[in-house]
């Protein structure tokens, strides 16, 4: 009975979404006259020197979405601490090690990988990447070590040090911007040349504290779902 | 690498693809009875609704947004960055919500020992 | 027809058929890999609908860590779908 | 004007990515630290009220990039009061949880830093809803909101939060599914993100974009906002988090909720019948709310299903629309804000105790606390509309406004279902004064500054019922404000800058 009344909506939700997107040309310019789009490629390239235009929106145009999205993953380590807090665990954990050939893959692994999650973010102005990508990579990073190692450990101290600290630097650099009298997250150092490392003003410094948090966030996400482990009856 | 010939049926490609995506996870979401079913019926919508927002996006014949110095003076045809930036944000924050709600379901586990919706009754649904 | 549109077909295919594999499948392990197996060919499917950036952040976070965070909780509560208790005082039996 | 709206947001924000650093330097820092950014924002939101009301809205720019093209921030007489209301209802719930006692059987360090976080958060991400001009910002604050209620909902551990967190947080995610659909759908035509913009491109719609892109962000707000049928995750959500959140939630959350509804329907799209479909809707709701709220046994669920009721009425309010209609429906808001705050407060410790929560556990409390009880009392009267408290005025108001339009048939069943209404608050009342006390249950008093958040919340129902007129000035104001859409638009495209 309730499966029939699932298969009811969905056909309707389908026929009205098949007739809206059917109307939607896949790959035609829809927008006449100015625009959006057109808008941010050209600002992104003359007016930020940013090559890279979807980091220039993200961090520039629509930077205050990033500032949320930052604080949604914050709060997402947080609550979900709050939820999976227990006092003091029951018993003894049933963990194993992984075998010699992974651990020493994963030692192998580890530092390239953090070197290419901090290349991606800082090179996030300039080709496909950024502080959301880098800060990835680096998380796997970590959940390598986590899982080839039982007792692997990372610091709480220090991930909530550097959370914090990038953090406030996202924040503190738009609040400058606010003190210098121009507005929330608006750029006031130079922007340098297009394609340059040193290009952008302050997208550049946003995105790696933007690598930073994501980083550390999600490897305390996983660090606390992988210490929520099986415990023997003692 | 570009999408030139046979545009209707790639439009059917893509945006078919997007919505029968949409329409599995929400009947996964919507009719299974195991918690963990239910979020990956949610995962599922997810997929299909950043699928969706990327094609609107798609300009044909249009580069990658980026300016790279291979085409910065050719001033190519781009596709749309805004729906790339907001799909950024939406899977982002999309996991953030997926991570949240498991940590639920181990919370319930704890409790009831079970991740069935139908033995999880403390509260009417 | 070109091999490129010929290979969007195919993975498209395959993408639904994931999709719906994961939804029948009553071993959630398994399931759990088909939604990855889906975040892959999305992924695929960003790179060639030209938003690389996305392709990148599907890949680490949809393919990688989404997988890994659910094969975790599967891993603390029960593989299998369907599996029915029956409580018998406070006691609950597993079928 | 001593700040910048922008402030409401990125000082919380700031405090929010120290307070974990504070923490390490002395642990009662997590607790003060909320409270004064909060008293803070309050500060600044009232100088800002101050201001707009009599210079008109402020719209603030971020990136430098103005409307349509960037994010902004718009503080006119109607957010503003609203933000102002919810920072004044956080810093009474700050109060209120500060060494709450429950919390301190958890006294370790780590829940309750993350306690006051979320908490912190959610009156931020409440504040953002309404301030943002941007759609997709608008998203962005409505999944901060979410996560945070998820996080307190699920706190306590001995009760069954997490499944109502489960449910909330499911019905939640379809909510956002449908949101980006939506703004997919509007940004896919338009081609813009900006709320003023679509205003002013909606004409330029197919009729179908522009239905379905309503009925999405009808259900998606819906949602938010409590309307029938889309309401099944408040009670549970109410009754199993703790008291001050389940305060904060009435006084709060749903109002950011109903925010996005009315700012949906009188400021994005006009679509002719959707003033009537919001009374059609509201009766509905209210209808359902209040014969569950009268079957419902537990305490904490009536003050809950009560609570949609009233989100019911606000509705209607404000699908009578005109100015009596808006300014009836944003006096009840305010209304209800205060006094359901102060039941879900009261009524907290009346059942503290009990480990149900049931109403017939109140028997005869009110001779072992005497303030608590009269408290709840005032509330109780306050709600239904009994003179001269404040809820009063507001429900005076709404018949009004209702009689104006010539809509009779509204009035009477408005009547009517207030009527169950008073029935089953006069029952509870009844209860705890007039029935023998048959439960053995022991009492706790309330903390020092529990009390203290009671009693301004219950001398603000009393100083609204005598001398209404205190608030009214600003609330009619907010009411010109929403109605007058052009200006709306204008205020904010005026600053625009053309690709040059």
């Amino acid at each position: 009975m309730k499966k029939v009344i699932v298969l009811i909506l969905l056909a309707v939700v389908a026929y009205y979404l098949v007739d809206v997107f059917s109307q939607i040309k896949f790959g035609e310019n829809r927008f006449q006259g100015e625009n959006v789009r057109d808008f941010y490629l050209d600002k992104s390239k003359n007016d930020l020197h940013v090559s890279n235009s979807v980091t220039s929106i993200v961090v520039n145009f629509r930077g205050f979405d990033t500032l949320g999205e930052v604080t949604v993953l914050f709060l997402a380590a947080t609550a979900l601490g709050s939820v999976l807090y227990r006092r003091k665990a029951h018993g003894e954990a049933v963990l194993f090690n992984a075998s010699t050939i992974v651990r020493s893959g994963a030692h192998l692994l580890f530092a390239p990988i953090l070197l290419l999650g901090a290349y991606v973010f800082i090179h996030g102005h300039l080709s496909p990447g950024g502080g959301f990508q880098g800060g990835t990579i680096i998380a796997t990073g970590f959940l390598l070590m986590l899982l080839a190692y039982h007792d692997y450990k990372v610091s709480h101290g220090v991930l909530t040090w550097v959370e914090s600290l990038a953090g406030l630097t996202f924040a503190s650099l738009g609040l400058t911007g606010l003190i210098l009298g121009k507005t929330f997250l608006e750029n006031f150092l130079p922007i340098g040349t297009i394609n340059d490392l040193f290009s952008g003003g302050i997208i550049p410094i946003i995105y790696i504290a933007v690598g930073f948090k994501v980083g550390a966030e999600l490897t305390g996400v996983l660090y606390t779902m992988l210490n929520e482990k099986e415990y023997k009856k003692s | 690498m570009s999408l030139g010939s046979n545009l209707d049926l790639l439009t059917v490609t893509f945006y078919g693809t997007a919505i029968a995506l949409i329409l599995i996870g929400l009947y996964a979401a919507l009719v299974k009875r195991s918690l963990i079913k239910i979020l990956i019926g949610l995962s599922i919508v997810d997929s299909g609704i950043n699928l969706l927002l990327v094609s609107i996006g798609y300009l044909k014949g249009g580069t990658a947004p980026i300016f790279s110095p291979a085409v910065i003076d050719k001033n190519p045809a781009m596709v749309d960055p805004v729906p790339q930036a907001l799909v950024l944000t939406a899977i982002v924050i999309g996991f953030a919500v997926t991570a949240v709600a498991l940590a639920l379901v181990i919370r319930l586990y704890r409790h009831h020992k079970t991740v069935n919706i139908d033995e999880i009754k403390n509260l009417k649904w | 027809m070109d091999i490129l549109t010929i290979s969007i077909i195919i993975m498209a295919i395959l993408q639904i058929g994931a999709a719906i594999y994961a939804v029948i499948q009553k071993d959630l392990l398994y399931a759990v890999i088909a939604t990855s197996v889906i975040s892959l060919i999305l992924s695929i499917f960003f790179y060639v609908l030209q938003a690389p950036d996305v392709a990148l952040t599907e890949a680490a976070i949809g393919v990688a860590l989404t997988t890994i965070v659910f094969v975790i909780t599967i891993r603390n509560t029960e593989r299998h779908e369907d599996k029915r208790h029956v409580k018998i005082g406070n006691k609950i039996i597993k079928k | 004007m001593v700040g910048s709206p922008v402030q409401l947001i990125a000082i919380p924000l700031f405090a929010a990515f120290l307070i974990p650093l504070l923490g390490k330097a002395w642990k009662e820092l997590v607790r003060i630290t909320p409270g004064v950014v909060i008293l803070y924002l309050l500060y600044l939101s009232v100088d800002l009220l101050n201001y707009t009301i009599e210079h008109g809205r402020v719209v603030e720019v971020i990136a430098g990039w103005t409307p349509p093209w960037g994010i902004d921030l718009v503080f006119s007489p109607f957010s503003g009061f609203l933000a102002t209301l919810m920072l004044f209802m956080g810093l009474l719930v700050w109060i209120y949880s500060y060494r709450y006692q429950t919390f301190e059987d958890y006294d370790d360090y780590e829940p309750t830093l993350k306690y006051y976080l979320l908490l912190m958060m959610m009156i931020t991400a409440s504040v953002g809803v309404v301030l943002t001009g941007d759609i997709f910002n608008l998203f962005v604050f409505i999944e901060i909101l979410g996560i945070t209620a998820y996080g307190l909902t699920a706190y306590y551990r001995h009760r069954d939060g997490a499944e109502a967190s489960f449910k909330y947080l499911f019905i939640g995610s379809l909510s956002s599914t449908f949101l980006l659909l939506a703004i997919m759908i509007i940004y896919s035509q338009l081609g813009t993100l900006n709320m003023a913009d679509i205003a002013v491109k909606a004409h330029e719609l197919k009729p179908v974009y522009k239905i379905t892109a309503l009925v999405l962000f009808l259900v998606a707000f819906g949602i938010e906002a409590e309307m029938f049928p889309l309401n099944g995750w408040a009670p549970d959500a109410y009754s199993q988090a703790p008291a001050p959140v389940g305060a904060a939630f009435a006084g709060i959350v749903v109002k950011a909720g109903l925010y996005t509804v009315i700012r949906l329907i009188y400021t994005l799209f006009e679509v002719g019948g959707t003033y009537e479909y919001l009374i059609v809707m509201g009766l509905i709701t209210m209808f359902f709310a209040e014969f569950a709220a009268f079957s419902q046994t537990k305490l904490k669920r009536m003050l809950a299903y009560s609570s949609i009721g009233q989100m019911g009425l606000v509705l209607v309010a404000f699908g009578i629309g005109k100015e009596e209609g808006v300014y009836a429906a944003l006096f009840l808001m305010f209304n209800h804000a205060i006094i359901k705050s102060l039941l879900f407060m009261s009524g907290s410790y009346l059942v503290y105790k009990s480990k149900n929560k049931y109403i017939s556990e109140l028997n005869g409390v009110g001779k072992m606390m005497p303030v608590t009880s009269f408290l709840f009392a005032l509330g109780a009267f306050a709600i239904v509309g009994f003179p001269p408290f404040a809820g009063f005025w507001s429900k005076l108001a709404v018949l009004t406004a209702a009689a104006d339009s010539g809509m009779l048939l509204i009035i009477a069943l408005i009547l009517s279902i207030s009527l169950i209404e008073v029935i089953y608050y006069l029952r509870v009342v009844n209860r705890i004064y007039f029935v023998k006390r048959d439960t053995d249950l022991g009492i706790t008093k309330p903390t020092p500054q529990a009390m203290f958040s009671m009693l301004v919340l219950g001398a603000i129902i009393l100083i609204v019922g005598f001398y209404p007129d205190v608030i009214t000035g600003v609330l009619h104001k907010a009411s010109a404000t929403l109605l007058d859409k052009g200006s709306y638009i204008n205020d904010v495209l005026s600053l625009s800058q053309t690709i040059n």
